[in-house]
């Protein structure tokens, strides 16, 4: 047992910590968010260039031979920086469900495009009316039309779509318990997006499919039984938005902090107030714990080892955590931590994006419950 | 001991209620979150001026109903309840009228009194500044003597309303050598004064939600001191305790309950049982709270300006509001992310517009740390530290 | 709307303050929770002629023609002092019941004794495996033997039945739907006791009927249809623990503010550190907002008003803000708080017991649900 | 990072926990919460001290086995998981014999370690006087120089196991003229000395939980001061960081976790969402705090004393406690009030007596309130009020 990072992720750390403070100001993050494509081009490419978006990725398709840890780690830096764009579209949903999933076949094709930022991917699963993560809410529906199928449907808050190139979309492909996951190419016929507007600036978007075709070819996994590669794309996501929200956490804790060294009233620091005090000390205690439960279940996923219980214990808790966090945050910082003048409003809704995201503290409950066996 | 209404309090609040429902069916508004304090509609002001609601304790003489302070709590949480826009007289109304009431010149009264009752009068608050934060007696703002005017120089900050105000109530320094709370005195300036301006803020929310207001040589008439010179302070500690006394501490995103208990009741959400549990415990929360204000409505009924009682009762409203929109945002789940005027955007956005207003509730008119500390040292008598 | 007492109810609360505070010393109530019966005649005889048993009985029985209100006066000084014995299940449970449900017959017959102290009177509502107060959970039951009744089963958790006269069985009349109120004769054959050992050392008991005779004539109202009687039973008996709460949580709000002001640390009160100041604000405004919930409910009860929603409102309150006082009253008192030599386990153990009486937050936040229409 | 154990630290756990079943088997002892300090077994201590699992920790020299810290919190972690009676060697294991490691001379060392390694000293501590609470450093206890002795007036309250403890860990003034963190020295008291005399306390939950011990002229040769002179202070808050970085801090009840899991599967309570939904949260709290407590093992592992790790971990895992015993409560219902040896008592008493004595968890080895100055002075770097 060892709750340090290696040197080499120390590294890792450092350097995309001090590439973001370069690249990715608040001023660029509020550009993005009131851009339409919600990312640059320039910077995306010089990601890739830097090796982040092949980093987790095989070696033999031009990726970093690097884990799922060290991404983990490279998340919580985005986290921290509030950085926009389709960096876990592509990777986290796309990319590591290919790798995941596909036949050699299909990551020969897609992976080395994906790696060298040539290609933008997402996950096309949650449709209107969504309420949980169960396969139940999949409606959207692929039927077989000879050598090929044809899907129908709508799917909403699907991050990127509008600028993706890939949909991995998921289906029903029979009526009770099939499910399916397919690659569309989003840029084809019969798709249309809506970018919804949002909280945290990202692009979510609407996505309807109105017969659109996909080579069998493109199923990804194995048809009928996709569901249970679903979920595993689930749990990836999950503790992936517990990273950003542990990066957010930590940010803002420092923020915290620092600002109730030098803020005065009553002609002392307010960080002398024992309440401060105290209120800080909740919160240090909130983020450490969200970082250990959300690097446990990363570890767990990175070792390929079974982790239902411990991915719902980091996304439940980081979720609530974080509410904590950022009630003090604001409480501490005053008034003037709810103007847009100052960064904290960033954080806020960032975090709270992502702990709606993949499944709230309630649904992650009902998981424990059921490991628990209640 | 009496929970109930009298028969006139009942018919009054129908009339409230009927009033401001057939505004709705009218069209002239829809309810709305924080409209108490953002919904800017002269035209609903100058229609709850006509009925006499405004100034609805305030002394015959001077315009006012002489009427009793549970009906202004029966008027103004039926106003919430509609997510009624009443921000334009909200401020005159709730104390800058009290202030000129306690203590200003019988000149003062006749001149603003009659005006801020036929909603003729806005009024915007001129006490934060961008260092004072709780600490309101270290104020800059400073007035100088110069004949019959004083002159004022200094910025003013979180000034809600302000861009809208007609006249500002400002504290500033008269004596720069006194002790810091026996130096401050307290001003009606006319908003259209030379030497007034004001630059917007935009809020978490996306709202324009205050307003810095500059004060670069403004002169005002010394009529225009409201009490005695250098007891301001005094005197806006006195009104703080009727800014945080009142029902829009406790409903101000009240329109967002009445949309997320219909949405759960629509959609099945509140057959699962925990999510019954967490509305049913909002509702608890809800009736002990309205308890704690009516409370501090009769306190001054009893012509006792409202104390700790109004620090405890707002203190723990905040928590409520936030209370509120959290577990309505987790209701509606992604959906709760979608800000207004998007596609798909449930309740017209109001939950995610109170998730992120009512971060400030517990910090604008006395944080809850300083509404704590003043339950502790005023009701419980424990020393300072 | 007036939240004050009257005149007269604050005479009434004097009165009662200064007579415990003679006559119910915590070595008193140490000696009855240690003592078999768990009352003193005495002091019951001396309650009597004081008139607060029969305090809110009509005078024509002999009572003091006060109200539920003033009552609630009472039953607050009661658990400001932690009075023990039967006056609870005496007057609250029993004797307000048979007034409510009674013939004019059955008034005439039991009231008079009960108020002059004669005679005591308690509810057989529990049994084993009781969750929650539903009807569904009496299973006693009744069987007619021409002329007389006949009782069988077990209850559970019954306040003073070991010292009682009189027992108001609730039971099982029909099969599915019927359920009846007796007023059966405590001494009478076919009836075991046993006291349990409690927590507040109260006196519960167990109490099995074994074939129990009850004659037609003790019928209390109508026969199958008691259930709604009965909830009007709770409703009364969960704002009488209430009012107890209330009474417990005023006097040791007190007690705790007194000690942070004598008590000192690091050569200073330790009420004058920030964070117990706002450890105290906080006990306040529970105490507070529980003193008006129950006595909103209180008043409602007294006037005759439909309260199912105020009466739950009070009980889930007062129940858990009971629990943030004494978490925080203990916090403050530090380990001094957690002897017996020190006052403050009585407040606890009784507060405690109360809430776990006559229904729990879930249970009327349940019935709050249903009465917002979920 | 690597959250798994090595092959031996499983191996290690499997065979403490067969251990640990033999003997619950054998009808040696039954599962019970706070066992750790209110479990005295000398039976069970001469039998954990015959695997060497006493002082696991301590160098092989002093009869220690030199092993690693994370072994010796699998060790505690399934003694609590077993609710094993530990009380008799739980502090000379946990803080006493490092203490003496620590700052004892090599004679103290020789004297005291092998033997607690045994099972065959049982230690209490004298740390806190019935007037200093946090503020320790008040003590009043006096020890006076007398040619070769110390001789000791005073009195020690909260003293855990004192009834049957062999020696005290004493804190006693030695320079009443210095300033007061400066003047304290630590002593090893034979409780058979004379002079030495204890009244038991009985707590709220009716245990015998502590002593008062008194010290009347009590002579303690120079041999017995550990460490320097007048340091004690120093040395006791580094005593304290160990005291309060246990795994008992998370797991003290934790035979009635299990016990109101197992009551509610077998009561179908556990199919209502309403209290699946509380037991889900307190695993998920409990596996938070495990992780919290790990961090501080692993800071000994690297040769540091664990500081504000410990506090946080602390801090936080007495508030589990006391939510833990909240719920099971809570899932009992009225049949949560039943005290130990009543009729239809649930779950052998564990639920009552933990929430009644979970009150006190979090006064013990600092209050909340001090460990979060601490963590927010140094950790966060705060300044001090």
């Amino acid at each position: 047992m060892k709750l340090a990072l290696t040197e080499e992720q120390e590294m890792l750390r450092k350097t995309a910590r001090d590439f973001l403070a370069d690249k990715c100001s608040k001023k660029f993050v509020k550009q993005m968010e009131e851009s339409e494509t919600g990312y640059s081009r320039e910077l995306w490419q010089e990601m890739a260039e830097l090796g982040w978006i092949g980093l987790a990725f095989p070696g033999k398709y031009g990726g970093g031979d690097m884990s799922f840890l060290d991404l983990a780690v490279l998340l919580e830096e985005m986290g921290r920086a509030c950085l926009p764009g389709p960096f876990f579209s592509t990777v986290v949903l796309g990319g590591m469900s290919i790798l995941d999933i596909g036949s050699e076949q299909q990551k020969q094709e897609y992976l080395p495009k994906l790696i060298r930022g040539e290609k933008i991917f997402t996950l096309a699963l949650t449709e209107p009316g969504h309420h949980n993560y169960d396969a139940s809410s999949v409606t959207a529906k692929a039927t077989s039309d000879d050598d090929n199928y044809v899907i129908s449907g709508t799917k909403l808050f699907i991050p990127d779509a509008h600028i993706a190139d890939y949909l991995l979309c998921v289906v029903r492909t029979k009526p009770r318990s099939g499910i399916g996951i397919f690659l569309a190419d989003a840029k084809g016929p019969g798709m249309k997006y809506s970018v919804l507007k949002t909280m945290a600036g990202d692009k979510l978007c609407e996505v309807v499919f109105d017969q659109v075709p996909v080579p069998r070819a493109n199923i990804l996994g194995r048809l009928n039984q996709g569901w249970s590669a679903v979920q595993k794309i689930i749990q990836r996501a999950a503790v992936g938005k517990c990273c950003e929200m542990v990066g957010n956490l930590q940010r803002v804790l420092e923020m915290t902090v620092d600002y109730a060294k030098e803020r005065k009233q009553f002609d002392r620091p307010i960080g002398s107030f024992q309440v401060i005090q105290h209120y800080c000390a909740d919160m240090a205690t909130d983020v450490d714990s969200a970082r250990f439960s959300t690097y446990q279940a990363a570890w767990m996923l990175s070792e390929g080892l079974p982790c239902t219980k411990e991915v719902a214990v980091a996304k439940a808790w980081v979720g609530e955590a974080s509410e904590r966090v950022f009630a003090l945050a604001h409480q501490i910082h005053g008034a003037i931590g709810v103007t847009i003048e100052h960064d904290l409003h960033y954080y806020t809704r960032r975090a709270k994006a992502a702990k709606l995201a993949f499944g709230d503290a309630d649904f992650y409950r009902e998981v424990v419950a059921r490991e628990m066996g209640l | 001991m009496d929970f109930s209404f009298s028969e006139e309090q009942n018919e009054f609040r129908r009339e409230v209620r009927n009033f401001l429902e057939e505004e709705i069916r009218n069209g002239h508004w829809e309810p709305t979150c924080d409209a108490w304090v953002q919904g800017f509609n002269p035209g609903f002001t100058r229609r709850v001026a006509q009925r006499g609601w405004i100034g609805l304790t305030w002394p015959k003489d001077y315009g006012g109903q002489g009427r009793r302070h549970i009906d202004r709590l029966i008027l103004t949480e039926e106003m919430l309840r509609y997510g009624a826009p009443a921000a334009c007289h909200w401020f005159g109304d709730r104390q800058v009228g009290g202030a000129i009431l306690s203590f200003g010149s019988e000149e003062l009264k006749r001149e603003f009194l009659p005006r801020i009752v036929k909603g003729e009068a806005y009024f915007g608050l001129g006490m934060s500044e961008p260092g004072t934060g709780s600490d309101l007696a270290s104020l800059q703002t400073k007035a100088v003597e110069d004949g019959d005017y004083y002159v004022i120089n200094g910025q003013k900050t979180w000034t809600s309303c302000a861009s809208f105000s007609e006249y500002f109530d400002v504290y500033a320094r008269t004596d720069p050598e006194a002790p810091r709370h026996r130096g401050i005195s307290e001003f009606i300036v006319d908003a259209k004064s030379p030497g007034v301006s004001r630059i917007a803020m935009i809020d978490i929310t996306g709202t324009e939600a205050w307003n810095d207001v500059f004060f670069d040589n403004v002169r005002v008439h010394k009529k225009y001191l409201v009490g005695e010179k250098h007891r301001g302070f005094y005197q806006v500690l006195h009104q703080l305790d009727y800014e945080r006394s009142g029902m829009e501490r406790l409903m101000g995103n009240y329109p967002l309950f009445d949309a997320i208990v219909q949405f759960a009741k629509e959609n099945k959400l509140s057959k699962e049982p925990v999510i019954r549990n967490k509305l049913a415990q909002l509702q608890i929360e809800f009736e002990v709270g309205r308890l704690l204000i009516y409370r501090v409505a009769l306190v001054m009924e009893e012509g006792r300006a409202p104390n700790w009682e109004s620090a405890m009762s707002k203190a723990y409203s905040t928590e409520f509001e936030k209370h509120l929109a959290g577990v309505a945002m987790d209701i509606l789940g992604p959906y709760a992310q979608l800000t207004s005027g998007s596609k798909f955007v449930p309740l017209r956005g109001m939950a995610l517009h109170s998730y992120l207003g009512s971060k400030g509730y517990s910090l604008q008119a006395g944080t809850t740390e300083i509404l704590k500390n003043i339950l502790a040292t005023r009701r419980l008598g424990l020393p300072t530290s």
